[in-house]
């Protein structure tokens, strides 16, 4: 029986193998990259002018939009702004408010689950633009909640034009393109269809592990072979030939922030009348009122800043946004500390990154309340989310921190 | 059928078996070859935008 | 019984038979003419054949189909 | 759930695993358990597993089950007459109204009718249908009660569910009652030799025809391109639905049930007799056995005019029935009265031949030349009415 399986099994089996890796070895492997030599690339080639000095972009959907966010990280008298759910169509957002106020250039990129690392991986991808750019990033403490960014958000943000650039430019440092590739390996079994440039950054990766034992042989030498960083010369290079538009602002109109605030503030906490949690009626009959008629509750669950996704994301975008000297800065978004009792479970978190920020010199503004005694209410309109009032106060310090104005 | 030839034949199934397997369902072949066709990629993971 | 079964072939299948020919294996007879074969014999004997005893261990000769019919017709 | 619920046989992964598992449990009941419970009950188990948590239609499928358990117990009682048209139309109910529901256009706006498909459309029940019509006209002499387990294990046996092997009752049942007796060593080796040589076919060979030949042929209405369409097509026909076959005998033999084989290098008859024992096995043997011998025996006992046209009206009306059985569309129809236009020619010919006692077309040609004339002419025959098959030309 045992001799039966072994004469006739076991042994074309391995015979079959070893035909394989031979034939791999001597004829597949030099199809391929011939094949690869008489398909010489054309780069492609997205050209023209800055159109979008306000406003926001929910996703970056076509050439026209990935051209205007180029645009808006290489022109230097542009903020761009990167943010999640909390950017709405709202005229206080700040994207809205001083482009109208005072003919600032602002745009924002953004919406729900735009995560630090889809926001690095923008940034990234304008890496030869974005020297000494004026970015803005907008935290918000449930990204850290939901474990790093998911793998739908990011076939969502990481368009392959932004991946091939990536992929094409060696002057970005091998550790940026290794995050992205662990990232892309962690949760390769979620893709379909994966693109030779993500294979390509995993293939960055797992080289990068090649000491370690991570993988099991077989799929590293399919990863290294067939897949991963074999293949470069194959992935095509993007080319961006911007024309920038500069306009000119108004001699420094003075915005008197903190009366329009007041009055902000007050008329929300007026119109409240269903709950006094401070969150805006319609938000809360819809998502914090249960069937039964009583109110939903609910607790931040504690997390471990040395394990966290969303952490480690947010240090190489640090990194990243030091190595090259732009004038950057950090809104801390709060949770409603009505609604959830244990906000303060977030201040070691929040201690973290301000510190870490602190000794990378970058400014922040802080908004983060533990418990409702340092809470503002009115700063969001919701549990999460900005309200007019908040945006008033983000508009106040945006304005002061790179227009010079108080 | 005689050993030989029982050999030769399940030799032949199993490397056409590895080699289907690599080239048909473990690396993207298509990819390769066609470096300019555009891919979509997908994710499997059917996430819900939900407002939390 | 015998010449019967020998005529009657050789209508069905154009072939004179000796009483011990194999039937099936000289493709004399094949899953259509057999049909016919039982047929004619249970018209002639007055016999119900059905299906699952049209096989080769009953209709491979004609000595073998006569020992069929015989016990049948018991 | 609702993705749970569209895994049919050999469909996905979590098929594979559900396979894998059954396996699994035989093999425990029998070398731990040993065979301590009966393997019947085993058998039936796991079936109903598989189709209330994966099958598309749990209940659809159960209901239909039942009502032909009970549709041919009622006939084996009370039917005595010796004639099977009744019968064999009281069982085929379900698939008349599939067949002819799925006819009428789905546009139509009249919801009951897609509410009747919807009931009515279920996967396999063809298949299902024939395995009963030949369970009854088997057994319907038999003594002895035939029980709703065993009626069941037979008529849903998974691997062979969707698309056949058609197998029969009494050989099933045999396996069957053979029980943990039927998984050794013999079944097991043959088992993993079907299994390799099924995934080869369906899941290598016919993958990479589709994906690399058949997808990518342009349809530019030249004759280059309908001649490409049609042979590629049927290789792949072949390789997919032959794989699917040995996977269903491999998982078969797995379970220790010894599934009949479907294909048999189909591409090497000479004829379409051979070609029917050769490409899908135990359609044609259904057909023979249940609808071609009936009907010839028939009209011969009328003496309806001769026997060679009595022989090709019975072969005419099979294959034109083998066409309505796949669907009422036209295509189906067409192509299978040509399969029966070739059989009653090469019926004709093998007439002609024994009457003249010479070969009417090939005369004293060399033998082996005229097999590979033989195999050439069959080989593009049969391409042909398998690309009418495929609906491609109308």
């Amino acid at each position: 029986m045992l001799k039966k399986i072994g004469v006739y099994h076991l042994l074309p089996f391995i015979i079959a193998c070893l035909f394989f890796f031979i034939s791999y070895q001597l004829i597949i492997s030099d199809l391929i990259d011939n094949n690869v030599d008489v398909k010489p690339l054309e780069t492609k080639i997205i050209s023209g002018a800055q159109t979008q000095l306000k406003d926001r972009y929910a996703r970056l959907d076509n050439d026209n939009y990935e051209l205007n966010y180029i645009a808006s990280i290489k022109n230097k008298k542009q903020i761009t702004l990167f943010g999640s759910s909390e950017f709405s169509e709202s005229p206080y957002v700040t994207y809205n408010f001083l482009p109208s106020k005072k003919n600032a250039q602002i745009l924002g990129v953004g919406h729900a689950h735009h995560q630090i690392l889809s926001i690095l991986i923008e940034l990234l991808a304008a890496h030869p633009e974005n020297k000494g750019s004026k970015v803005v990033f907008f935290l918000s403490p449930g990204w850290f909640g939901a474990q790093g960014t998911n793998s739908e958000a990011f076939v969502e943000f990481a368009k392959p034009n932004f991946l091939n650039r990536i992929v094409n430019d060696s002057s970005i440092q091998q550790k940026y393109k290794v995050h992205i590739g662990r990232f892309i390996d962690l949760k390769h079994s979620e893709f379909e269809g994966v693109s030779i440039s993500m294979n390509y950054l995993r293939g960055v990766y797992l080289d990068s592990q090649l000491s370690q034992i991570s993988n099991t042989q077989l799929e590293q030498f399919i990863n290294k072979n067939f897949s991963g960083t074999k293949h470069k010369a194959i992935i095509p290079k993007v080319e961006y030939q911007l024309e920038l538009t500069y306009l000119t602002p108004p001699p420094s109109i003075i915005i008197n922030y903190d009366s329009i605030a007041h009055q902000l503030k007050n008329e929300f906490v007026a119109n409240i009348t269903s709950n006094n949690l401070y969150v805006n009626d319609d938000y809360y009959t819809k998502y914090l009122l249960k069937d039964d008629g009583t109110e939903r509750e609910e607790l931040i669950t504690e997390i471990d800043i040395s394990t966290n996704e969303e952490y480690q994301d947010f240090k190489r975008l640090v990194e990243y946004v030091k190595e090259r000297e732009m004038e950057a800065s950090f809104i801390i978004i709060p949770y409603n500390p009505y609604y959830f009792k244990n906000a303060d479970i977030y201040l070691p978190l929040i201690d973290s990154l301000t510190s870490t920020l602190e000794s990378n010199n970058l400014p922040y503004y802080n908004l983060y309340a533990g418990d409702t005694l340092s809470y503002d209410p009115g700063v969001l309109t919701d549990v999460m989310h900005f309200g007019d009032y908040g945006w008033m106060k983000v508009n106040k310090y945006i304005d002061s921190l790179y227009y010079g104005n108080d | 059928m005689g050993m030989i030839k029982k050999i030769a034949r399940n030799t032949l199934i199993y490397f056409l078996l590895i080699l289907g397997y690599v080239y048909l369902y473990a690396i993207n072949i298509d990819a390769v070859l066609n470096p300019s066709k555009e891919q979509e990629v997908k994710s499997k993971i059917d996430f819900v935008y939900q407002q939390f | 019984m015998k010449d019967f079964l020998i005529e009657i072939i050789d209508e069905i299948a154009f072939t004179r038979v000796d009483l011990d020919e194999k039937l099936w294996e000289t493709q004399v007879l094949d899953s259509i003419t057999v049909v016919e074969l039982a047929v004619e014999i249970e018209n002639e004997y007055n016999i119900k054949i059905p299906f699952d005893e049209v096989i080769v261990e009953n209709f491979e000769t004609v000595n073998l189909l006569i020992d069929y019919i015989n016990k049948k017709l018991t | 759930m609702t993705t749970l619920h569209d895994t049919l046989p050999f469909t996905s992964g979590l098929f594979f695993q559900y396979m894998l598992i059954c396996i699994a449990v035989v093999f425990g009941v029998k070398y731990v358990l040993k065979g301590k419970l009966p393997y019947k009950y085993v058998l039936a188990f796991l079936t109903l597993v598989y189709i209330s948590l994966l099958f598309t239609k749990p209940f659809h499928l159960i209901g239909l089950i039942l009502y032909l358990y009970i549709a041919s117990l009622l006939l084996r009682k009370f039917y005595k007459n010796d004639n099977l048209v009744l019968p064999i139309l009281v069982l085929s109910v379900p698939i008349f109204l599939m067949k002819s529901l799925s006819v009428i256009p789905a546009t139509d706006e009249a919801t009951l009718l897609l509410t009747a498909k919807n009931i009515v459309q279920i996967a396999g029940l063809s298949y299902l249908v024939f395995k009963v019509i030949s369970f009854y006209i088997d057994e319907r002499r038999s003594k002895g009660v035939i029980s709703l387990i065993d009626f069941f294990n037979y008529t849903a046996f998974v691997p062979t569910l969707l698309i056949g092997p058609l197998d029969r009752f009494k050989r099933f049942n045999t396996n069957v009652q053979n029980g943990y007796d039927n998984i050794n060593k013999k079944m097991i080796g043959k088992g993993w030799n079907n299994l390799i040589l099924g995934l080869l076919y369906k899941f290598i060979i016919a993958e990479a025809i589709r994906r690399y030949v058949l997808v990518n042929l342009v349809d530019d209405g030249t004759l280059i391109y309908h001649l490409s369409y049609m042979y590629t097509y049927l290789l792949y026909l072949f390789f997919d639905f032959a794989g699917y076959s040995l996977l269903a005998m491999s998982f078969g033999n797995f379970l220790g049930i010894d599934v009949p084989y479907n294909f048999d290098k189909p591409f090497l008859a000479v004829n379409p007799k051979e070609f029917w024992k050769k490409w899908h096995k135990t359609l044609g043997d259904w057909l023979n056995d249940y609808f071609f011998k009936p009907i010839f025996k028939y009209l011969t006992t009328k003496k309806y005019k001769t026997s060679i046209t009595r022989q090709n009206i019975a072969l005419m009306l099979t294959f034109t029935l083998m066409g309505f059985w796949n669907g009422f569309e036209l295509h189906y129809i067409v192509s299978g009265m040509l399969f029966g236009l070739y059989s009653v020619i090469h019926n004709y010919y093998v007439y002609k031949c024994k009457r003249t006692k010479k070969d009417v077309v090939f005369g004293d040609m060399n033998s082996k030349m005229v097999r590979i004339i033989s195999i050439f002419i069959m080989f593009n025959a049969v391409a042909f009415a398998i690309y009418i098959f495929s609906g491609k030309l109308f």
